[in-house]
């Protein structure tokens, strides 16, 4: 069974709010969902969509067909009514739209009419259509209403009960007027777990990893990080700080990190790039930095709320000089959860810059999980003496042959820590010496990268063996190529899924393919340049024959990738 | 402690006679004067001639970018408010490279120390005019003369609401010394820009030509630090006359009394071990 | 010329009611009553929904980076000091991302005239605080209220030396229009700060807030925008009466004229192939 | 016959002035030279030294050994004294050195007392060096009085005249108290041609190409580009601004760009960190633009004053977003001048970021040169209707099919041009068509790469059939490269040298090396990731088997690279 549901109107007609509501609804059902969001960079106005798609078997990806349009204007019906199955139906307000209910296709209701009947105000349109949704999914009322009121529970009794009201109004016309079964999902049993974003997963993560500060400049579609932790701050002790410009936070999260705290950043790709130099003092003065970068398309300005993974070959390569980096992609929110944690962890063991490289597909779309059992991801504090060490005199760039310097805090011990963005002594003092600059350059860069080799996370991958094609990918697209593979009849294709993709795991990569040793490799990437294919062709000769790109700011479906893929390699 | 006590004996890489040798000297003086250890202080600063100084201090320090030192030193202040920050800038890391900072950092308000080397040159580029530049000045890139108006950066605090502006001058380290102190002890973000010649490229705002303007502005019978009509005109005067001292004065609740920081123990001071998501995760239920 | 002369017909993407558009029509008005044609102005924004006023309009266009305008209108005025160049910004384009541009911008003094929507609140990323957001303002960033001083961009702007300082406000079109035609028609940096009520996020400083506190400050009698004393404290009134008008205006060179590039013809005509430089390479040998 | 002479001593004596004068003597005798200096970020004290290698050969490098070490302080003689070869000298001051003159090997001159007799004042002393050097080396002493005057001249007088008598001073006492013949080089025949630095030959570069507008904040290495412009600017009615920022600088030249004139800026690493937010909008609007990186260590403040080319990958992937690009490493300042006047041409042309990548080594070192034929360097200007075009109604962004829309200049032409960061029609208004979007990043990225494949700057090689060894390297390691190929005795090794890094000449590269099919391939780079080596196999496939790499901020020298290849390869 699944079923695909679409609310498509103008900007700031709460078309969000009917899908989160929703959202946790079927999920409360017992039905999996994967729901991701079309939406303009414009507050009133132009066409937003938000795309839920149900199932009893998990969803990982959206898909290309809508079993239910929710159109909540007239153009909404025009932009979206290609994408409707046949067997589909259309819902609109008689008010807005001019084609009467004549067809099977097409089920008016007076969305606006009963919303003022409610409560005397439009504003209640969109309890309403949850209404209509929840009538048309057969869902339990109730239940629905348990969720609305969790939600707008905050917002004061009257407000509370007027939503309900239309709620239940918006239920009741459906019911009483729309006798098809076609769409019947009910409920399966109490579903756990959570519906969240990946913005809202490394949130989560961040709070659990004992972030206590945070500082951002507003970027969408990374403010939604922000937004989250800011929720939690109070009760967590975090401070959340706006700053005036990308280069502010970056360097106000280093001065936190160097004074003691865990510490984090995140933006879009044009405030990552202001963001380099930064990095590289983070890199320099080996102090832990954790950055999310939620990619969008670019260039410059490029589509603000809508996604792309071109930022690779950017954060594998950001800020000036040479050091180790650690770059995770999670592709799932559970991985984004995890993936934060581990993080902090790597970026305060090994005092280097990691990334989280999400992206708006990512960020912006709801599913059910369950979280991963935190007790298994470290949050030991890596710093002397907490960690039992401790030396006097203290250098904070101690070679020790190592890699990793012993890293105090500030006031924590008795000896002064003199952190140095030029070249430095292992004292932290300036120096213009040759030979202590190659060992500062082995420490920061090669003896690190070794040290990382063993602290890989490593991909996810189909069985590879008797597999004709191999698609790898990073990042968001892991749903959907992961549901693609098995849907694609007639043919072998596996996946190799890179939640880490620096340092490169070519060791692990290699192995995985020598399972399918005759496999053509594949790239796919939301990108135009196939930068995964290049890196990979870098990092372990291996040249893939092809590669799959999309780069109009615009998700893959799973129904376009099986296309792509038969049409593609069938005949190889 | 004494000023000994605050010394690094990391070899000074100034030329001879700068008057940065006169802000270092007042500033150990002044932490002698608070009574400060050195584990308890914080020096950040960016880079140039000026922001070497730390380099020459016993006390913690965070030496790092071109106009970034007082975002480093805001994050650090909010991680650990028990720290005494103070950063040690240059006239082109602060006003040129950091002015961002510098607007928003007063706004902030965090309870830090901004010491100004105020040479109205680029030192260590070897010298090409500064924001506060004199009109006129020639360079070897402003080689008509500088003509930009220069950045007026007491007048700027004071509109932006700074509760501590204050010039100084490095060829009377004692007053100087007292600045600091005053400064550190003021709560809140507190500015002082301090006139400090550079032997090498300032040929101009020389010691002598210094010696010959500057006056404490304590001296003058009108003084009165809390009248910002007042403030703004001592702290527009630069002609043959050239006040230091405290230009401005006025309370104003800091970023830390604000958001509660305050009321906390210091952040870099939670333990992470007894952090519990599962309550806000069952609001995503 | 008229005002259907200078719309592009683009859709309009801002919210309906916005003050936004009470902008938009005073700029066509001002240029009208200026006798610009299209292709002598240029209108450079950055990134906001303030930035985006170029595209409605039917005149030369550079819509660059958040924060950014500033430069990208300097050199271009550099290059071609015939143009009327105009920025439309937004608070957090100007004052947040572009902060250091605009003091810097201020002391450059080219002739360009900006135009700050302000709205104190960031609207295109959905309503988090400004740099001129009212302290105590709760969004969904600042959820125990905003804390940070707002800034001052008048006092600042007057502290830094502009020679042209101005508040409008949306809601009085044809007021604006006469700031906008004065601002163009003074010779330098020409600031004007507009009050804009946005109705989808800021639901304190709406067109009725302003209605009930904005005066015209020509009607006061003690009215003297040469008088910086005066202007500092107009510039601060912020309470019960908010003056909108030209609070503060003085002569200064321009950047233009002290570099020589007024006495040139605008560099973008030089040709490049005369360019011979056999006599300078003589230099070197 | 060549002799290296090394004039050591504090910043703030004088060395570089010292350096110039006699570099540009030795010119005049018709010798060659190459002179690099190795200088630290202070302004006074510390140990700089200014390294002229001089021979009747073409000169490209510096040599590890000292002949003549001029030591202005006693410093300078413990620092160098181990460089100096056996039959060597070391001129020192009796009143600086406690070292008298008793071996042949140390020549002290009091160089003081000289200055002091000459004009009663120590500025003097350079004048009595250079009269030193030129008395050692045999020069005309009324050639090196013209060169004095040509750069004294401006100083007024009286200064001028006694630089001369102290000059003469300086001398007449190396005649009179130094008898060996031993660095006799006399005069060959007048040398023509210019000397000077990477820098300077940047500069005129821009001049010539008619660079009207040059923004930058001053950043060591690259401020000497500055400087150097500065000084023409009057002359050529070009405006050079000093920025507030770097963000300012690609900013203000991105304006003046679209408004119609040759703009350019010029940085070091962590100023071009800044800027890649600035290059994603020139690519963005397709507006042209020239940004000089002059690399030196990094990370962060790193090396102010040295040299090293970690920046090659930072430059391919600076800024967010696909888009061409053009990345020229220049190895001379030859190079430096021609691809400074291509970059300006290659940048209209396309409308596209181009950048230079030099490095402190480049931009610092001195050489005789002569300029290459400026009538073969286009000029032309690249827009409408200045060449010929004309459209009316414009659109900025016309998709023509080619992969170049047309570019007018404001005011040029009757209708208004729209430039926009976002993703914009091609009349240059925002928005988020997916159809649009796919054909402008084509425009921008694919049909521009394929454009500039025919733009190529070939590699230079020398010949490649019989080697065993090929070094590959890229900008300043060219010369060094070059003669050291040339020196291995006993082993047959070759050079590629890429004065174009990007798009990568991946054809030429494989074909050059078509003649060595046997050859071991060795990336040969001042840095520590082998950058080069990881871009080759990238993009050609083609592994190395090793790379030479230095990254303790001085450049290789021609006995090091020899030792190097012997070492490690003699026995292949
Ligand atoms: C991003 C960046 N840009 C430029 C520089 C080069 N730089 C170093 S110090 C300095 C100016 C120093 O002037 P100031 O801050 O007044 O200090 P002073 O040396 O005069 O004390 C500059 C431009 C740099 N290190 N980083
Ligand atoms: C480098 C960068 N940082 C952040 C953003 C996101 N951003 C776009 S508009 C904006 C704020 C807009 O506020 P304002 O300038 O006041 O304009 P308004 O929308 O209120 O008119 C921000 C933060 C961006 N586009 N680029
Ligand atoms: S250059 Fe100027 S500021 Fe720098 S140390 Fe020398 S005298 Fe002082
Ligand atoms: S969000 Fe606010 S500023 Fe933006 S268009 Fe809507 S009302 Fe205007
Ligand atoms: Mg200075
Ligand atoms: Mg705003």
């Amino acid at each position: 069974m699944e079923i695909t549901v679409r609310i498509a109107g103008e900007a700031g007609q709460g078309i969000q709010s009917i899908g989160r509501i929703i959202c946790r609804a079927i999920k409360r059902h017992g039905w999996n969902l994967f729901a991701d969001q079309d939406y303009m960079s414009r507050i009133r106005g132009g066409n937003n969509s938000f795309r839920i798609r149900i199932s009893d078997t998990p969803c990982l990806a959206p898909r290309e067909k809508t079993d239910i349009l929710i159109a909540l204007n007239r153009e909404s019906v025009a932009i979206h009514e290609g994408t409707v199955r046949k067997k589909g139906l259309i819902v609109a307000d008689e008010a807005t739209d001019d084609v009467t209910a004549t067809t099977l296709r097409y089920f008016n209701v007076p969305i606006g009419a009963l919303a003022k009947a409610s409560g005397g105000k439009s504003l209640y349109e969109n309890s309403v259509v949850c209404g209509v949704i929840t009538g048309l999914l057969h869902l339990d009322p109730d239940a629905v209403v348990n969720v609305l009121k969790d939600m707008f529970g905050k917002k004061g009794e009257e407000t509370g009960d007027k939503n309900i009201t239309a709620f239940r109004e918006g239920n009741r016309y459906t019911r009483d007027n729309y006798f098809s079964d076609a769409f019947h999902l009910g409920r399966r049993q109490y579903g756990d777990g959570i519906v969240i974003n990946g913005n809202e997963a490394v949130a989560l993560g961040a709070v659990h990893a004992g972030c206590k500060f945070y500082s951002a400049y507003p970027m969408s579609p990374s403010t939604g990080i922000m937004a989250s932790i800011a929720r939690f701050a109070k009760r967590f002790g975090i401070v959340v700080e706006q700053a005036e410009d990308e280069i502010a936070a970056i360097n106000m999260v280093i001065g936190a990190s160097y004074a003691g705290v865990r510490a984090m950043t995140g933006t879009s790709g044009g405030g990552f790039a202001l963001m380099g130099e930064g990095v590289s003092l983070a890199a320099m003065t080996e102090t832990p930095l954790v950055v999310v970068d939620v990619q969008r398309p670019a260039p410059a300005t490029g589509f603000p709320t809508r996604t792309e993974q071109a930022d690779l070959d950017l954060l594998i390569h950001a800020g000036h000089g040479e050091f180790a980096r650690v770059i995770y992609a999670p592709g799932t929110a559970e991985e984004a959860f995890s993936l934060t944690v581990k993080a902090f962890d790597i970026a305060e063991k090994y005092q280097i810059p990691v990334f989280i490289m999400s992206d708006q597909h990512l960020a912006d779309s709801y599913r059910n999980v369950t979280l991963p059992d935190v007790g298994a991801l470290s949050r030991q504090r890596h710093v002397i003496p907490t960690n039992g060490q401790s030396v006097h005199p203290y250098k904070r760039y101690a070679l020790t042959g190592s890699g990793i310097s012993p890293r105090a805090v500030p006031s924590w011990i008795d000896d002064v820590i003199y952190a140095d963005s030029d070249e430095h002594t292992e004292e932290g003092h300036i120096t213009e010496d040759a030979r202590i600059r190659t060992l500062m350059v082995q420490k920061r860069f090669t003896m690190r990268m070794n040290l990382l080799s063993k602290e890989m996370t490593p991909p996810s991958a189909s069985s590879l063996s008797r597999t004709e094609i191999v698609l790898v990918g990073f990042g968001s697209t892991c749903g959907v190529m992961q549901e693609a593979c098995g849907s694609v009849s007639g043919m072998n294709v596996g996946y190799i899924h890179l939640p880490q993709v620096w340092p490169f795991p070519a060791e692990e990569v290699r192995t995985l393919l020598e399972d399918a040793p005759e496999a053509k490799i594949v790239s796919f990437e939301n990108n135009a340049a196939g930068q995964l294919a290049r890196l990979l062709r870098r990092e372990t000769g291996i040249a893939c024959c092809d590669s799959i790109l999309k780069y109009d700011g615009r998700p893959f479906t799973v129904d376009e990738v099986v296309a792509t893929v038969k049409e593609r390699y069938s005949s190889l | 402690m004494n000023e000994h006590d605050f010394e690094s004996g990391d070899e000074i890489a100034w030329c001879p006679g700068c008057g940065d040798f006169g802000i270092l000297s007042a500033l150990k003086d002044a932490l002698v004067q608070l009574g400060r250890t050195p584990r308890n202080v914080l020096l950040v600063s960016g880079i140039g001639q000026a922001a070497k100084l730390p380099h020459y201090m016993n006390c913690n320090c965070f030496n790092g970018l071109h106009g970034r030192a007082l975002p480093v030193a805001t994050g650090a202040k909010i991680a650990n408010k028990d720290l005494t920050v103070i950063v040690t800038t240059g006239d082109g890391d602060c006003y040129g490279e950091g002015g961002n900072h510098f607007i928003h950092a007063i706004r902030r308000n965090c309870d830090i120390t901004v010491v100004v080397h105020d040479n109205q040159i680029y030192g260590l580029t070897k010298g090409q005019a500064s924001p506060t530049t004199e009109p006129g000045y020639v360079t070897k890139v402003q080689l008509s003369g500088t003509v930009l108006e220069p950045l007026h950066p007491l007048e700027t605090a004071i509109a932006l609401g700074c509760g501590f502006v204050a010039r100084g001058f490095s060829g009377d380290m004692h007053h100087l010394a007292g600045l600091m102190a005053a400064g550190v002890r003021h709560k809140g973000f507190a500015l002082i820009d301090v006139l400090q010649p550079c032997v090498s490229f300032n040929h101009k705002n020389t010691f002598a030509w210094y010696r010959e303007r500057v006056y404490r502005i304590e001296e003058d019978t009108e003084y009165d630090p809390a009248d910002k009509t007042y403030a703004y005109r001592m702290a527009a005067e630069w002609s043959d006359k050239i006040p230091v001292g405290i230009i401005y004065r006025a309370a104003r609740p800091t970023y830390e009394e604000k958001t509660g920081i305050d009321g906390m123990p210091p952040l870099n001071q939670h333990e992470i071990d007894t952090i519990d998501i599962e309550t806000i995760v069952t609001e995503y239920a």
